[in-house]
């Protein structure tokens, strides 16, 4: 149950496999999408609402085949650069993108939780998102005949989540900002958390939501494992990286010099002088 | 008090913009929030004339009241602040979707003659010239709340004879369109730019210029549109911001880190 | 927003309203079902997953033409008799009944409190409970094919629940087990809410249910509430008033002789001893 | 110890019942667990043979740990013992509906040859004989648990040839019928009684007697069923509660007030 990060990736993130790594703004598992980058894991289709640094990480690293999202961004910053160029330039790799409302995705990880196919909603009609996935269709109801919109449902392999704390028998706590995490884990077949901390016992916060040990496969300690976003009550969110990361994902080979330095731990290629501080 | 408009402090067609579309939310209304303009115009409206408006944040804390900015729909002030934070499904499912919310603040790339919104592509979808965020929650959003407020930069480029994605439904192409479709809010009631302020007209549904900032002209606002802009007969100056507005925006804007550009529409 | 409770059931519940008093063992509305008896509203459609003894009071005093629930009974008890005499004796009226099982009830007050028409769930399939309402249809899944249960939306004309507190605002919190009342409240027309207490600030407590004052439209502070089922925090469940219910409603002049003393605090009708005893 | 059957204390029928439903369930398995004797057994189990059961009340406590026998599905100290309470659509949607659970218990006013429950009506439903509580979470526990067991007191007035109205779906009519319907758990696995167990047939899925409780005879077993009660070739007789089970049990249930009698079914 308790595993090394790399560890834990290995066993349960498979070349292939749909991943999602949930977290809104909040609580969001940079580390673990940082040790996929580094274990070489291909051909993912990427699943989540916002993907955010961490995606264009990963599609700029070629870790990915597919996204489906609904708002792809740097959230207070502006555009996900990697996105971008692997959308419009198919750098490093061509990516197909299948792509839905907020409401539309919500509710899909609904679907995959409750052990539905499908979810109704209120949403997409007169879109044009309508027109570009075969995952939006028309649905009646039964008792009144009213037209709505049905969604499938989203059951990715594996669901990855940060969280504030796990006790040993590896139940799982996250709160503030919960999103829907919850939802996306009890969607997935396999559930990897990276946690700040292990403690005995989990004294229970007001806003909690508890993931009890059996829908969890491993969980891994990492702490500042969300950074550059944040965990409540453990550290505030670096909106300094979040700009930065502007700059860096901006040009490939400054973002290929920052893989190589920030996420291989290899010396930098470019500056002679800067050789000897390897990370 | 007659010549407060003349009095009123210089201000910036950003600050104006915001200003008036801070005006745009009743007291005690419930209002659906995006990062940037939308929540800067909305803090300030709670700060200003409307000290009880309950605004929601996608992320799922209802009734948030932050001391500053957020930087991001998922800040952790927001929680801290909120009347209570729930799960994103329930968000859209259980406050969006049925119609509680009075006031949903839109951002757009580009926007058409009948307040359509793209914010998804600029260009050919398989070979966009610019790849938008996307969607997010606004098709829900324009959906289903009660009325809609855009809030956008006038400019050819963004004010569009037709958008090259439909994002979210403004009135379609026309009188009875939303019906037609299903959507049970009212659709867009008011397109505040940095020039003026643009309603659809009540019979054809066409955005009908209402409002120029003072100082603006006419002329002008038609030439930063992408369309042969009507222009209502009854055409009025938008009220500067007063002196106390504008001191509460820029004490909010200054308390702000400058990660934040405010240019990121819904969020 | 907080007023008297007989104001409140007054202002808030009509003759022929759909009415839902939810509660699932823990905070049932009781002292609201008590004052509806002694306002003598009539021809309400009753709906809840659990009526118990306060349903079994209300149908037994003639506020109801019709039931809408899953599961009947006194729990921990048996059977709730002036429920049985209404559906098999018409006694005092004619009762008539819509059952669902839990999971159906439950996805009806979603649909409600989604703005949906109706539901999805698996559920109901091959059971008699589909023959005996038009309430439960098929449906296919857009995608698969799959065939799948459909419920439409409950959305009664007033929710009654109890809570541990408000606030002087008109937020109610409540905690424990908090059933399908967030649900319930939501589907909900108008929204009466008794509570224990009116606080001036809501301390969050772990697991709560927070409901925002604009989804309340009335408070009543009405301590005691729940009993003889319990608030969590405040006072538990008397056991031995839903045992000693069984025997006072087993029979129709003991239960009239019950609600005469206990509800309309007249003085008892049989024994001249105990007259003067008036409540 | 091979001698344990012989000097196992005298207990009662019901108390033979409750302990072989308790050993019914494996340790570390997720069990959906009603009030009266399925929430005896399973207390009971988790306190012997199963540390790690994981029981879970219609109420929405996951992973309760309850000192005494609760007195209804939503007792204060299941709240305070779970590992955490959820609402009750999210017991229903979340964890019964996906197949998470592996095991539900149900109790029954009648159950005919193929395991099919009725606790909705005795007689006609227009003009029901006696009416009963109704459904409760049953159709979907014995739809969507991995396996469902029954705890019945066995006799001709509950073992009928025909339910007087389908509440749960057990075996429908035969094999292929659970499939047909869709439904994706096992269903009854085991029929657990006073008298015996009984078990469907792996080839006609019609309950056969695989078990009879030490002192019992098949006769009598036959007697009390309302069909011509199918008895397996290999018939066993069912092992004798240990002294520490009934000790257990004894303890356990002298601990729960008078108020609860034990015969309340699913609740």
């Amino acid at each position: 149950m308790l595993v090394p990060l790399d560890e834990g990736v290995r066993e349960l993130v498979r070349d292939g496999d749909t991943v999602a790594l949930e977290g809104f703004t909040h609580l969001i598992p940079v580390e673990a999408g940082h040790e996929i980058i580094r274990q070489g894991i291909r051909d993912l289709t990427l699943v989540r609402m916002t993907p955010d640094v961490v995606y264009d990480r990963m599609i700029g690293a070629g870790c990915a085949r597919k996204l489906v999202f609904s708002w792809g961004g740097n959230p207070g910053v502006g555009s996900l650069h990697r996105f971008r160029d692997a959308v419009a330039g198919g750098w490093p790799a061509p990516l197909e993108i299948e792509e839905h409302s907020h409401a539309g995705m919500a509710n899909r990880y609904v679907a995959g939780a409750s052990g539905l196919p499908f979810a109704v909603l209120r949403g997409y009609t007169g879109t044009d998102l309508v027109g570009r996935t075969p995952n939006v269709k028309a649905i009646s109801c039964p008792f009144t005949g009213e037209e709505l919109t049905a969604v499938p449902a989203l059951n990715p392999d594996v669901a990855i989540v940060h969280a504030q704390r796990a006790d040993r028998a590896g139940n799982v706590q996250m709160w503030g900002i919960t999103g829907v995490q919850k939802e996306a884990v009890l969607a997935s077949s396999r559930a990897l958390v990276t946690v700040e901390e292990v403690v005995d016992e989990l004294e229970p916060v007001p806003g909690q939501v508890l993931l009890p040990s059996r829908v969890v496969t491993a969980v891994s300690v990492v702490p500042g494992g969300a950074r550059p976003s944040y965990t409540h009550g453990y550290y505030v969110r670096d909106n300094d990286a979040y700009q930065a990361w502007d700059a860096i994902s901006r040009d490939r080979e400054r973002f290929a010099e920052w893989l190589r330095t920030e996420i291989h731990g290899l010396p930098p290629a470019r500056e002679g002088s800067a050789a000897k501080e390897s990370a | 008090m007659t010549s407060a408009a003349a009095e009123a402090p210089a201000c910036t067609s950003d600050e104006m913009m915001t200003v008036t579309a801070s005006r745009a939310l009743r007291d005690g209304s419930a209002c659906f929030v995006g990062i940037g303009l939308p929540s800067t115009a909305a803090n300030l409206a709670r700060r200003t004339h409307a000290p009880g408006l309950w605004m929601i944040y996608e992320s799922g804390t209802l009734g948030a009241t932050p001391s500053v900015l957020p930087l991001s729909i998922g800040d952790g002030e927001l929680a801290e602040t909120a009347d209570t934070v729930v799960s994103v499904p329930e968000v859209f499912n259980y406050w969006l979707q049925p119609g509680r919310i009075d006031t949903g603040f839109l951002g757009a790339a580009q926007i058409d003659r009948y307040g359509n919104i793209n914010t998804t592509v600029i260009g050919d979808y398989g070979a966009p010239k610019v790849r938008l965020p996307g969607a997010g929650g606004a098709p829900e959003i324009a959906a289903n709340c009660r009325e809609v407020v855009v809030i956008v930069r006038q400019s050819r480029r963004a004010f569009v004879e037709s958008v090259d994605f439909t994002t979210s439904v403004g009135h379609g192409s026309g009188p009875g369109d939303r019906e037609r479709l299903g959507l049970r809010g009212a659709g867009p009631t008011r397109v505040i730019t940095d020039l003026g302020v643009l309603e659809p007209d009540p019979r054809t549904r066409e955005l009908t210029l209402t409002s120029v900032h003072p100082g603006t002209t006419v002329q002008q606002v038609r030439e930063a549109t992408g369309w042969d802009l009507a222009v209502s007969a009854d055409l009025r100056t938008t009220p500067a911001p007063d002196p106390h507005e504008l001191a509460v925006l820029r004490s909010l804007t200054g308390r702000t880190p400058p990660t934040h550009d405010g240019r990121q529409g819904t969020r």
